[in-house]
């Protein structure tokens, strides 16, 4: 087989291929991250870290529904100060992406002063988690509290700030009024709140009741998003949320995203198995005549 | 997706062995529960933990357990009649393929995947031996079902109260050259033990780890294998000495 | 096998079962609306009629995805006037809701002035329509705009009130407000605002572009908004999104439903297979010891 | 669900029989399309119409179609090498398991899927009388390629202009009772004719109906045969008259 070039470019960080862990997926420990760089990935994201470590909900943290998955990990993680711990294993050329969470403007550039001084590429804001109070949807329901965090966060900090969306009825204005603050880009799309009650039991799975929906269920509502917020801002964009086979890589490609996060994909399949999503997407653009990813980035909005 | 579903448990028999140890009969119906699989026992009102069961045969799942903390309490309080919920099987088993020698080398409740390992060898005809390393002999768990078998059993209690004194690990160390493979299940520094006698002595030996298992399908992290990168819910819990050392467990 | 008592109550009316037609399925016809009737649905539910006929989309109008089915048909329908005619062939015992669709007070409650001189039982308020501008979502994201549109029908209207509602940042709060308003009851939920792009030709399948998805991929979100609204007002609720096993049903009814609208579920099937729903959840009742549905209404609610 | 999706069809060739009468032959891979079944042809700036081929063989799909709108005028201008997209197949086929003697009668266009059909006759030997109904001699379409395959072929035009002057339907009343099964598609005003005769004689008859299909797979209701509940999409469009009756049809 001939051979396409699947390199991209994310806010001036050049990435092997479009590939990205996504924040939550084994990516709390060194050979963690180690492992998941061999695999192949153009980029990876850590688990999103608070200001302090956090011990996360009780199993059940995850349930299996027909159309996809939902967790309530609960913002498990080593805390902020882990991050130089983490990466310790990755080597030179390795690009990370940091996430952050917290409750506060504060909370959040105390640990974007910490990514700051540590070798990641790109600091991203989950402003979106679905299942901890005060942490995720509670802020970005909030346009102009997320614009303080916002703000808390580009003011300070050296690097590339993307921020993590949610499904929100407002999300388009947000991106419109980060984007003045001096956003780079986003990350799109967190799992959506939702839940599943066991058949057996009659009770609710998770032991947090409520979780984020992830996986195959969410993919049409991902590539809506990502294909609304390209063809209004034509700017950096990571598609997540359901990525399943590569025909999903290159939809998320064709709405505009120029990276691709890979997150549910991996419930009960190892990282190694990323190789056969870049083999397909790398087939699909020998045989389709496309000699690089920007050349299918946002190929399908209709003007 | 929808794969992993629970499934509702009847509790048949709930026996206590000893204060803490306890054998749990549940009938269940779930397919391909080979040994080394684990499944996930969820009590609703608490918490899902991972279980290795000790037999699964005609419907019927043993869960060897030992009570350590709340939800195995709970559990040591289920009678019969009573329902929990269990999904699995999870991770990937012995692999019992090889015709040879077997030497089966549990400590504690580690054993129970071990017993249940030894039945499928029984039933295939190969020869093992099979260990067993407790505290004392109240602890005794599975020496005459294995006998019962047909194979070798041998009994180690720490206090020198029933068999041999000392470790299983100290049989290992004496006896390793005589069998093809080893499988042992343990306790952390157990499975260390055994870890380096096999990997000095160059023998087979596949050994289910154990760490905290949360999601059990391979996405948390919270059970990896420091240093190696591997995750005990879908790379193991059986991980063979050689692939342990070759991602650097020895670190 | 013995039997179990499948009746529920809505708002005061009998149904034989919890099965009702959703919104948008084989609908339009007076002899497709006795076909569904005549497969035993214990309600149907009308195509969501405007005040003047509508041709909708062109096609394709629908889309399949892994996990759920896509559509915008953009609420074709043949008019609020044709109501009389839509019902002339079903049985007096037939139980209906009429769904209504408009942009404005005045068009819903010209609607619902003929809806109430017509036999139906309970009318419905589509105000979350994903994808026909000014007639869905765009209302209920407005929730002032919202209850006038609520308040033009119940306080003209003798017959019990159902908001269809849509995923939103703020639907309890709208929830908790059409109930100081007098709604009766809420059916949870609409169609959520997506997308696909089709692999072979890297253009959006609907002519639409956007449109609302459905099926297994919603179903654990509709659970949790049936939940969270059960569990904070206890009212009628019609829970609808996803049904494509009994389990399904039975999961809506724990979470708090009384009525479960079947809609996906029809998707290559026709509606005479609903009685292997109706079989299974019969089955599941008389296995586990439930006499009546009311025994499992809202059994999941953790206190 | 991920079932229903599009393929990339290739031009193969696209020929006029007459001014607004076209045999489109697509490059496809598509399994299991059977004499009656619909696939969706999809050209994207357009609109998505359904189509009952005329024919598939070894990875070629024939499309004949006769220029009505938008759609059917933008597939007249396709040329060779040029790329739609089709899904399917959708709907009930004619059933041709019955072994006896058929009819195969088509108004217009309506001959497409019936000249399929007589290739699967023809394949299982069974015999078959092939009526085609058209405006003019300029419109023939099938008779040549029903002969080619032993099957009897009559012609009726409308202006006389070559074979029998009238309508197929004629036919179909002088011969009714020498068939064991009939096949008919054609315009509604057709298919009624024909259902009446079929219905009043009690000859098994197969109608392939048409309507507008929208959505395809059977929810937008778009389709409905009126009176009868029947949707073409999916409950068709191949109906027999018996069905035809009992829902109503006559209504
Ligand atoms: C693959 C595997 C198979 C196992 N098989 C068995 C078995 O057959 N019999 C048996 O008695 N035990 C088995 N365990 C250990 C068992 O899961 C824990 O003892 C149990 O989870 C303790 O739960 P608890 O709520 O009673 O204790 P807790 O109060 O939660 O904790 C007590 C101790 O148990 C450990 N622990 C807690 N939760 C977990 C968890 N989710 N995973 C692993 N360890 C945990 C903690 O480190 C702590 O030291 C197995 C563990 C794994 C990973
Ligand atoms: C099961 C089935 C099989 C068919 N097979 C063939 C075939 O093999 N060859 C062929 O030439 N035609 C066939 N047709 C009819 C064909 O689908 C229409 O002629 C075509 O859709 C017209 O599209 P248009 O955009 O060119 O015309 P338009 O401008 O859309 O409309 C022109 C006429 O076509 C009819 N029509 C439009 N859209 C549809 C639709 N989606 N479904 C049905 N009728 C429609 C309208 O009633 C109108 O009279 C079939 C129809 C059905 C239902
Ligand atoms: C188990 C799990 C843990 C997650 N943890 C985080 C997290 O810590 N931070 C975050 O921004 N997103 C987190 N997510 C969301 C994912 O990064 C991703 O946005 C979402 O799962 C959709 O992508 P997918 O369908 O490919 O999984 C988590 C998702 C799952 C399933
Ligand atoms: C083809 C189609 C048409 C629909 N039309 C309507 C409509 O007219 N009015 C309405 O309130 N909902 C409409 N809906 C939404 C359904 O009633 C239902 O809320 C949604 O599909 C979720 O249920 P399901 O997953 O069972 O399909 C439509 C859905 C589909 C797929
Ligand atoms: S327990 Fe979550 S990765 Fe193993
Ligand atoms: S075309 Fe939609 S039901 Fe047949």
């Amino acid at each position: 087989m001939s051979r396409a070039n699947l390199e991209v470019e994310l806010s001036g960080v050049k990435l092997r291929n479009p590939l990205i862990l996504a924040s939550g997926f084994v990516d709390d420990d060194p050979s963690l991250l180690l492992r998941a760089w061999k695999a192949g990935f153009g980029a990876l994201t850590t688990k999103s870290l608070t200001p302090k470590p956090r011990e996360g909900y009780k199993p059940p943290i995850i349930a299996f529904t027909k159309a996809g998955y939902l967790n309530a990990v609960g913002l498990a993680n080593p805390g902020i100060e882990s991050l130089p711990h983490l990466l310790s294993k990755l080597p030179e050329e390795a690009k990370v992406i940091v996430s952050l969470a917290g409750s506060t403007p504060e909370d959040f550039r105390y640990s974007s002063e910490k990514a700051d001084k540590a070798k990641v590429d790109i600091i991203e804001l989950n402003l979106s988690c679905p299942h901890v109070k005060g942490m995720g949807m509670d802020i970005i329901h909030d346009i102009s509290y997320s614009l303080e965090v916002i703000e808390s966060v580009v003011s300070t900090s050296s690097k590339p700030v993307f921020v993590k969306l949610g499904l929100t009825d407002t999300y388009l204005s947000l991106v419109s009024r980060a984007l003045d603050k001096g956003v780079s880009g986003f990350t799109i799309m967190n799992t959506v709140r939702a839940m599943a009650i066991d058949i057996e039991s009659l009770k609710p799975v998770l032991s947090n009741v409520f979780g984020g929906l992830s996986g195959p269920a969410i993919h049409p509502i991902a590539v809506r998003m990502v294909y609304e917020v390209y063809s209004e801002f034509s700017i950096p964009i990571i598609g997540v949320g359901g990525v399943d086979d590569w025909t999903d890589v290159i939809e998320f490609i064709a709405a505009g995203a120029s990276g691709v996060g890979i997150g549910s994909y991996l419930f009960l399949r190892s990282v190694e198995k990323i190789d056969v999503l870049l083999k397909g997407v790398e087939k699909f653009m020998v045989d389709r005549g496309f000699s690089s990813i920007s050349e299918i980035r946002g190929i399908a909005i209709k003007r | 997706m929808g794969k992993i579903r629970y499934r509702r448990a009847f509790v048949k028999e709930n026996i206590e062995v000893c204060r803490d140890l306890y054998h749990l009969y549940l009938e269940v119906d779930m397919k391909n529960v080979e040994p080394g699989h684990f499944i996930m026992v969820w009590i609703p009102e608490l918490e899902e933990v991972p279980m290795a069961p000790s037999l699964y045969r005609d419907g019927v799942m043993r869960i060897t357990y030992k009570v350590v903390g709340e939800t195995t309490k709970y559990m040591s309080g289920l009678s019969i009649g009573d329902e929990i919920f269990v999904r699995g099987p999870l991770g990937k088993p012995f692999d019992l393929s090889m015709n040879g020698r077997y030497l089966l080398i549990g400590g504690g409740v580690g054993a129970a995947p071990l017993i249940y390992a030894a039945h499928r060898l029984a039933e295939k005809n190969y020869s093992f031996t099979y260990v067993e390393g407790v505290p004392n002999k109240g602890y005794k768990m599975f020496i005459q079902e294995a006998i019962s078998m047909g194979g070798e059993a041998i009994l180690y209690t720490e206090d020198g109260s029933e068999g041999f004194s000392g470790l299983p690990t100290d049989y290992l160390r004496d006896n390793i050259n005589d069998y093809d493979m080893v499988l042992a299940c343990g306790p952390e520094a157990f499975n260390k033990a055994v870890y380096e006698l096999c990997r000095d002595s160059k023998v087979n030996c596949q050994i289910s780890m154990e760490r905290i298992v949360k999601c059990g399908v391979g996405v948390c992290g919270s059970c990896v294998i420091e240093e190696t990168g591997l995750l005990v819910c879908l790379d193991g819990p059986v991980f063979s000495v050689s692939m342990l050392r070759e991602k650097g467990y020895d670190c």
